[in-house]
């Protein structure tokens, strides 16, 4: 679909719409209509943020399981192409990654009062920075394509084996701030349990939808330019 | 060699849930005073701040001592290793996270209620915050 | 079979070890400044228990880092890799390194918690069952991380810089987990309240463990 | 700027849209750039052929 220019000027549509729609939805007490958004005392509307910067977040989280599998098969096939689709899917889960702890940053500004809480959600961003920071020091100093593409495929391994130990972690050390954390009864829980009216839930996906396959786009873009370096 | 991936991926999903598991049971619970005095276990006592009796900020142990009564009206001081929560003043109720010790409850986090404007949003106070 | 040549490896491992006494003698010193300084940076002013328990972990942390990149650089270095690739099989190379970090990092840590209780004076642990075990089972969670890390490393060319980069989000969750379960054991909690923490621990242990072995052969062989 | 936008805090979701927009953007100019050298290291070498 995204090679094709119809499915591109589709994707195109589809996230302007969703750009409109999460900005001009108005916001009342008591929605009525299939295009009002509820107010929601204390988020207002900050609430909005989700449907751009959740999406943001997502991505990071896709680029960096697909830059493991792509890993995984590395090492199963010792075929150079997957390391390429590795390193590729782990840069763009890095500008993804920054984007997502941007937008976070300045809502928690405004939300909590300051640009960075180390709530369990602001840490686990951090460390998912921290690993591709690593991933990417790991890769600069191993000469040798082949050896270069092994260990870092193992380094990406290990640490998304170890990754799923924050989330059990996290919440005994500290209780969070994000929406639906624990401490948090009275507040919504958008995220962790989708509790939003239906019409907004329809622009979340639709918005979490055109950013991935934005990123599936940029993938493409850039898959094409490295295998073309590679023949230079 | 594939029998050791099979075998090593197995063991990596089962430890993965079993360390899952323990995330489950991690939830502090809630209780009173009676029953923290009781089990000594870190637990969450929920009750309204006593204005009338003293509190007080130790700058040296950065330590924020006042007193409280939980549901059963049972008073009980509490010393909270922190600063003293922004909005403490405003708080229909206070939470506190800790475990009774010698006499007092030594609270580690405080969450207060408040009213009206962030209606039944909670805040946490958290030590690290300030 | 494997289990004789991963004895070899161990025992290898340990002579050498002995002989030139090249990581405990620089350990030991290593643990003894940072002590030093962290004792006169406290000086008399009160901390908190649960900052303590945080230092201690800084400690055992970077005093890891610096001993057990060791163990397979020492082996590119000498030359020796290429005899080792030739005789034994990858796994048990492995098992010979993990044992040897093993013993080296427990009896390591175990020499600074007693040191940090001793010199420490604030810091008073009020449940030692749960203070030690979490000293046992948080060097087993290091060493196992770091062995498969210096296995990694070896190969790199900015080896001692890229070691603590690589180590600190891969065992972050053991770090904070082992902070936490010693801070339970300053407020002197019953053990059982830090059952969950335990489990954590073992979980971590063992799933580091399983994913080295698989992934071993591959960063073993050239 | 911090009270206007705690007051108008249909901006801040705006700020945030924008971040994205040029982070993508500047991501963009990157891939372009690294392209642009392809191409000129291309034509160097179809013009010494």
């Amino acid at each position: 679909m995204i090679r094709s220019t119809t499915g591109k000027a589709l994707l195109s549509i589809w996230l302007t719409l969703v750009i409109v729609a999460g900005l001009a939805m108005p916001m009342v007490p008591v929605p009525r209509t299939w295009y009002e958004l509820p107010w929601i005392p204390g988020l207002e509307q900050k609430a909005r943020i989700i449907l751009f910067h959740v999406p943001m977040a997502w991505v990071t989280l896709v680029a960096f399981i697909s830059a493991m599998v792509y890993g995984i098969q590395f090492l199963k096939t010792k075929n150079l192409d997957y390391d390429l689709k590795s390193v590729n899917a782990a840069g763009l889960g890095t500008v993804f990654c920054i984007l997502a702890t941007v937008t976070g940053s300045i809502w928690a500004k405004f939300n909590w009062g300051s640009f960075w809480n180390w709530d369990p959600r602001e840490t686990s961003i951090f460390i998912l920075l921290l690993i591709y920071g690593a991933y990417f020091a790991l890769r600069s100093s191993i000469e040798g394509a082949e050896k270069r593409a092994a260990l870092s495929a193992a380094y990406s391994i290990i640490a998304g084996v170890t990754a799923p130990f924050f989330i059990f972690v996290m919440p005994r050390i500290m209780s969070g701030l994000h929406p639906g954390a624990k401490g948090d009864e009275g507040g919504a829980a958008p995220v962790a349990q989708l509790h939003m009216p239906p019409n907004m839930l329809v622009v979340f996906f639709a918005s979490l939808l055109g950013f991935t396959m934005l990123y599936v786009w940029l993938f493409s873009v850039r898959m094409r330019i490295s295998k073309l370096e590679e023949h230079h | 060699m594939n029998i050791k991936v099979i075998v090593g991926a197995v063991v990596i999903v089962v430890f993965l849930i079993f360390g899952a598991v323990s995330f489950m049971g991690s939830n502090v619970e809630y209780a009173d005073f009676g029953k923290a005095e009781q089990f000594g276990k870190k637990v969450q006592v929920k009750g309204v701040w006593v204005k009338e009796k003293e509190s007080r900020f130790d700058q040296k142990k950065t330590q924020f001592i006042f007193f409280m009564k939980d549901d059963n009206a049972r008073e009980e001081k509490v010393i909270f290793d922190g600063a003293k929560p922004n909005n403490f003043e405003m708080a229909t109720s206070v939470v506190a996270k800790g475990r009774y010790k010698d006499g007092a409850f030594h609270a580690t986090e405080i969450l207060t209620k408040c009213p009206s404007k962030y209606n039944g949003d909670s805040t946490a106070v958290k030590k690290s915050m300030q | 079979m494997m289990m004789r040549s991963a004895y070899e490896v161990f025992r290898k491992d340990v002579h050498s070890e002995f002989r030139t006494r090249y990581a405990m003698n620089a350990l030991i010193m290593f643990v003894i400044v940072a002590l030093s300084i962290i004792l006169f940076s406290i000086g008399d002013e009160s901390v908190t228990p649960g900052v303590l328990s945080g230092i201690l972990w800084v400690i055992i942390f970077f005093s890891g880092m610096s001993g057990l990149s060791r163990s397979f650089v020492s082996e590119e270095e000498r030359g020796t890799v290429l005899t080792l690739q030739l005789l034994t099989e990858p796994s048990a190379v492995y098992a010979g390194k993990l044992l040897f970090n093993l013993i080296l990092t427990v009896s390591l840590n175990l020499f600074i918690a007693v040191m940090y209780v001793l010199l420490v004076q604030q810091f008073v642990v009020q449940s030692p069952a749960i203070f030690w075990v979490t000293i046992l089972l948080g060097s087993a969670g290091i060493a196992a991380a770091a062995t498969i890390l210096a296995a990694i490393i070896a190969k790199a060319n900015t080896k001692g810089t890229l070691y603590p980069v690589l180590a600190f989000p891969i065992m972050l969750p053991l770090l904070l987990t082992v902070m936490n379960a010693t801070r339970l054991a300053t407020e002197g909690a019953p053990f059982s309240e830090a059952a969950g923490e335990f489990q954590v621990l073992v979980a971590y242990t063992v799933v580091v463990i399983a994913v080295s072995v698989i992934l071993f052969d591959f960063v073993w062989k050239d | 700027m911090y009270d206007f936008l705690a007051s108008n805090q249909l901006y801040i979701v705006m700020c945030i849209v924008l971040i994205n927009w040029f982070g993508l953007l500047a991501y963009l100019f990157r891939i372009d750039g690294r392209l642009r050298k392809l191409e000129q290291s291309t034509y160097a070498k179809d013009e010494k052929a």
